[in-house]
């Protein structure tokens, strides 16, 4: 992918991203972090659409700036006025130098492998103009059988919140 | 298990879009339910009954507009009928009859006020307000016409109104007396069939007939509460023993049923105007009494049925131009006081429109 | 690598930084909320990755829609995070009704 | 008298003579316009080309093929870097924003003006007439009032968030008009996921009211705040399950796709889905705070809501998102089920951004309407109503609206038939289904109807009450 405008686009994005990520933590006030992570929800979300997910690109904002930020603040809402700065703990130099190694021996790992993959017209050829109607098909046919248990996941875990917060009446 | 929600105070008031004037409501909030509520008033208090000891009794009569500024004439129709038993003043048959129509006049203006404030309280954007203000002011407009106030008449004086009506009055009153039947209509097609008021009002801030008599409830939220009581008919006072009306009663005692209450009262004054009109007899309008009106050493008591309940005056005299003790009971201050026993345990709104639904004044509440 | 035609590498190596955060956060944050942040972080990264195989690669698999077998994925990764995502809130609420606290360093009844 | 006192009476103006021949001379004028441009529309003489304004979307092909033409003259270095359709790119999406955007800005202040005007007609009283001809100028004044605030900032808020939401409302404001079809070339982000974009924006809101509410340290702002984030998250369901419906029909998330569908078949999707239309139209009023679910901002309950903290240009930057919601709110439900930019044929005559235009208008009419109209319901009214009505019923919507696009898929009947046997089909069960389940529900209108009081003629104390109660 060489047009200008998927570079560029590329660039900025991942930019934006890691630096809200880096921004999450080292926000003090942990409400500033849940808006970081949002802007980094959103900057992966244009990320996505670099690579011609529509559909994926919309349903990250959906689900993540939409839904699961909203728990989240409503997380920090619900939990004391002292806990809502984002201390660090014992582990944290762990922490930091696993991270590190591991985005390392990601970047070393991608910059270095030669990876079997479309480049020029034949990328081209494959952008995916419209991907839903796809998808669609597939979560229906061939992977009908995840599909259906992630209903049932999505069920369980909606009942289990529901149990677990869910205050006695009498 | 419990929630870990702490409670938090809320302060409505004294600067809020619906405490109807400056008024606190302290109130103690756990999410949206009401925990307790606490009244704090006196933001108005003008020390009115004192300052009365200062002044002769007809200097009084203004002061007595600035109570329940929405119902000036009601009280000082009140006033003057306690000082008028104190002095044994005769009041003239044609006065007495203007003293009904602008009484009922009054309890149309105020309780077109009421109902609007209601509805706008339960949320409705000013459109049934301004609907109900159309008919206010052209009784404002009477008002004005006949004693050059709108608001603060000072019309009733000791023995008698303090003036004749126009000749232009009478027209005027007609035109607006057959108008008013079909303003109520339109009111009662726009709101009282609307599921929205019903879902918003109906077994909201109950008072059973019980407890609204324990905490000495008058007016339309007593008669709301099912009990039949109107002082128009239980101690007629001026020549209500003359006219032909009915007492609306309401069912549950919920805000719906005050809100149908006074909507039925406003029928129910057109009726008395009507007949007043129809019977108004000539003669005097006025006893003359002396300048500085000095009764006989004594007390005395008058109350009137006023568009928030009941309206007493209390006057003692010791001889002088001045009461030597003046007391006002009014109907706000102790409708206002079961609130807390309302709308404990509601939630917030319910708590706005059962405090719209008692139709308080702020200006007789503090005095 | 040429920085001006993107390929694999580099939508993996912001993938791997991505997830290296979301690993730093996870690992060394007190509180419950901040961690199921970087959790939330990690995924993201995942999905990064296997959107980034499924565009580039049509060499992994022989059917026209093959490569979007990565999206699908994707797709029950997002479906996961949700479940995920109301199921620990609610823990954390819950431990911090019992316990008063999100601190993890001092939510230790299970430690030994 | 009394005639003085009715201002719309009196505002009333005898119709003159000079105003009647100027008139009917306007009437000729717009007569002979409208001849000559059928005129031009029956002989084809406009079709296609760049003259024809019916569609902007034709000038605009038009232009970016002659741009294209120009592309190819640049250096070959600049051709390597940026490829063919550079120029053309950056021309359109240019002016797309701009006009969108502008369009946007100039009904914005039209419609302060027009629905204060309107509310003022619809309570009896005039609405704004000093600032201009009629108080045209009226938003003007109002914008520089605005901006010419102090800068506050409430004790104890948190500065970063406290500033954050009035722009992050404005973003998802202005997102929302990407995809919005006004003509058949006219739509500027036509995704293939339009529906699904729609949603992803309008939820980005709910996280900038909330942080607004939490943000301005006051007790009023947080309630409004809690009460925007349970209204919004409760109605998107069902907002969504209206639009999955309109999915299912129409066989495509793409707006343009959903309103050609509605143009091919000659019927709009609000006949043959109300119970949709009506679950979108309610669920999008309670997604934009406005009457009867106001809720978040009641006035009366909780002075502002979320945005008690906020005036000077912040206020008026939500303000504008808010009207500029509604609007989008009309574009959206005439695109989805009042047939878009179409008009049973008559979008060849018509161009259809004016009747897309003409139709939004109606909508916002509507809200406006309600908000002249209506009382508010409750919090947890409305929530039951969201999770208790709106979402079973839906729900079962979804599942008959499927069956009847696989029959409708499956059958050779001519359109006419099947399309009015879905539309009767769904009547009939919206009215049922409502029925039925709002009686299983528990409501009964027949007792907790209306209760005229009881008219008495004697007075009497607590006995008497009783007896009263007793029988009745």
């Amino acid at each position: 992918m060489s047009s200008i405008g998927i570079v560029l686009g590329f660039y900025a994005l991942s930019g934006l991203t890691i630096g809200a990520g880096l921004l999450v933590f080292l926000s003090r006030n942990l409400l500033h972090s849940v808006i970081f992570v949002i802007l980094a929800f959103i900057g992966m979300a244009g990320l996505f659409v670099t690579l011609s997910a529509d559909f994926i690109a919309v349903s990250q904002i959906l689900i993540y700036a939409g839904a699961i930020s909203v728990l989240l603040v409503f997380a920090v809402m619900l939990t004391p006025y002292a806990s809502r700065d984002n201390p660090n703990s014992l582990f944290a130099p762990a922490g930091i130098l696993i991270g590190l190694g591991f985005a390392g021996l990601m970047g070393f790992v991608g910059m270095r492998v030669i990876w079997p993959q479309l480049t020029g017209s034949d990328l081209e050829a494959q952008s995916f103009t419209g991907t839903v109607r796809s998808i669609g098909s597939m979560l229906l046919g061939t992977y009908a059988l995840p599909f259906e248990l992630a209903s049932v996941l999505l069920l369980a875990a909606f009942i289990g919140a529901i149990a677990l917060v869910r205050e006695d009446e009498a | 298990m419990t929630t870990a929600s702490e409670p938090y105070v809320l302060n409505i008031g004294p600067q809020h879009p619906s405490t109807h004037g400056v008024f606190r409501l302290r109130v103690v909030m756990d999410g949206e339910r009401i925990q307790d509520i606490d009244m704090v008033v006196g933001y108005l208090h003008r020390s009115m009954e004192k300052l009365a000891e200062e002044r002769t009794y007809t200097q009084n009569i203004p002061f007595t507009d600035r109570t329940d500024y929405l119902a000036a004439m009601s009280n000082n129709l009140g006033y003057c009928l306690a000082v008028e038993r104190l002095a044994d003043v005769e009041v003239p048959e044609r006065a007495s009859y203007l003293r009904v129509i602008f009484a009922e006049l009054q309890r149309l203006a105020s309780h077109s006020m009421a109902n609007g404030t209601f509805i706008n309280d339960a949320g409705a954007w000013q459109t049934p307000l301004m609907y109900m203000f159309r008919e206010r002011e052209k009784i404002l407009d009477l008002f004005e016409m006949t004693c050059g106030a709108r608001l603060t008449t000072n019309y009733m004086r000791i023995g008698g109104v303090a003036f004749d009506p126009p000749p232009e009055f009478y027209p005027a009153i007609e035109s607006l007396i057959d108008e008013m039947p079909t303003r109520i209509a339109e009111y009662t097609e726009l709101l009282v069939d609307n599921e929205i008021l019903i879902a918003r009002a109906r077994g909201i801030g109950v008072l059973t007939a019980a407890e609204a008599i324990n905490g000495s409830i008058t007016g339309p939220m007593l008669r709301a509460s099912g009990v039949p009581w109107d002082l128009r008919k239980a101690e007629p006072y001026c020549a209500y023993d003359q006219f032909d009306f009915e007492i609306p009663v309401g069912h549950t005692g919920d805000c719906y049923d005050r809100f149908m209450v006074r909507l039925e009262e406003m029928r129910q004054s057109v009726r008395i105007i009507r007949q007043a009109l129809d019977g108004l007899p000539s003669g005097p309008h006025k006893t003359e009494i002396p300048l500085a009106l000095r009764p006989a050493p004594g007390e005395a008591y008058a109350r009137v049925e006023g568009p928030r309940g009941e309206l007493g005056f209390y006057v003692v005299s010791d001889g002088g131009p001045a009461p030597a003790r003046f007391h006002i009971r009014a109907p706000s201050l102790i409708n206002l006081s079961l609130l807390r026993q309302m709308a404990v345990g509601a939630a917030l709104p319910d708590a706005i429109v059962t405090l719209g639904s008692t139709d308080i004044v702020v200006g007789e509440i503090d005095r | 690598m040429n920085p001006l035609v993107i390929g694999i590498g580099h939508y993996l190596a912001v993938s791997g930084a991505v997830f290296g955060i979301g690993i730093a956060i996870a690992l060394s944050k007190r509180n419950a909320i901040a961690v199921l942040m970087g959790i939330e972080l990690m995924l993201n990264a995942v999905n990064l990755a296997f959107l980034t195989f499924s565009r580039f690669g049509s060499a992994f698999g022989s059917e026209p829609t093959a490569p979007l077998a990565g999206h699908v994925f994707v797709v029950f990764v997002l479906t996961v995070a949700a479940a995920e995502a109301a199921a620990a809130l609610a823990m954390a609420v819950l431990v911090y009704r019992r316990r008063e606290t999100v601190d993890l360093d001092r939510i230790n009844l299970m430690r030994w | 008298m009394t005639a003085a006192l009715d201002p719309i009476r009196a505002a009333r103006v005898p119709l003159t003579g000079a105003k009647l021949v100027i008139g009917v001379i306007a009437l000729v004028i717009l007569a002979g316009i409208a001849g000559g441009v059928g005129f031009l529309v029956v002989s084809g003489a406009l079709d296609g080309h760049w003259y024809d304004l019916r569609d902007l979307g034709i000038p605009i092909a038009h232009l970016r093929g002659w741009l294209d033409e120009q592309n190819k003259a640049q250096p070959a270095q600049l051709h390597d870097l940026l490829g063919d359709h550079w120029i053309s790119y950056l021309t359109t999406a240019l002016i797309g924003a701009i006009g969108i955007l502008s369009f946007v800005g100039g009904v914005l202040l039209v419609l302060i003006w027009v629905e204060r005007r309107l509310i003022g007609r619809i309570q009896v009283r005039r609405g704004p007439n000093r600032v201009g001809p009629y108080g045209l100028l009226q938003p003007v004044a109002d914008a520089i009032k605005l901006i010419q605030k102090e800068v506050l900032i409430p004790n104890g808020a948190d500065r970063f968030l406290f500033f954050l939401p009035p722009i992050l409302v404005f973003i998802p404001g202005l997102l929302v008009w990407g995809p919005v079809p006004w003509a058949p070339n006219m739509n500027y982000l036509d995704l293939n996921v339009g529906v699904l974009y729609l949603i992803a924006i309008s939820s980005l809101a709910t996280i900038a009211i909330f942080i607004a509410g939490w943000s301005s340290n006051n007790h009023y702002a947080l309630l409004g705040a809690m009460r925007t984030v349970a209204m919004m998250i409760s109605y998107e369901i069902p907002l969504s399950m209206a639009l999955v419906a309109v999915v299912l029909m129409t066989g495509s998330m793409q707006l343009s796709q959903i309103v050609q569908w509605q143009a091919d078949h000659n019927v709009w999707l609000g006949a043959l889905m109300p119970l949709a239309l009506f679950t979108f139209f309610f669920s999008s009023t309670a997604e934009l705070n406005r009457t009867p679910n106001d809720i978040a901002e009641a006035e009366s309950e909780i002075v502002a809501g979320f945005r008690t903290e906020y005036f000077g240009m912040k206020f008026g930057l939500f303000y504008a998102v808010e009207l500029g919601n509604a609007v989008a709110v009309g574009a959206f439900v005439t695109a989805f089920f009042l047939g878009g930019w179409s008009l049973f044929g008559l979008e060849q005559w018509i161009p259809p951004y004016l009747i897309f235009a003409v139709k939004v208008s109606s909508v916002y009419f509507v809200l406006v309407w309600l908000r002249g109209t209506l009382p508010r319901f409750r919090l947890d009214q409305l929530m039951a109503f969201a999770w208790k009505y709106l979402i079973p019923i839906n729900l079962a919507n979804t599942v008959l609206v499927a069956i009847e696009v696989t029959a409708f898929n499956h059958s050779s009947l001519p359109g006419v038939v099947s399309l009015g046997a879905i539309g009767v089909v769904n009547l009939v069960f919206t009215v049922w289904v409502a029925r039925r389940w709002a009686r299983f529900l528990g409501y009964r209108p027949e007792t907790e109807h209306v209760l005229h009081p009881s008219l008495q003629t004697q007075v009497g104390g607590l006995r008497a009450a009783e007896r009263l109660r007793a029988s009745s």
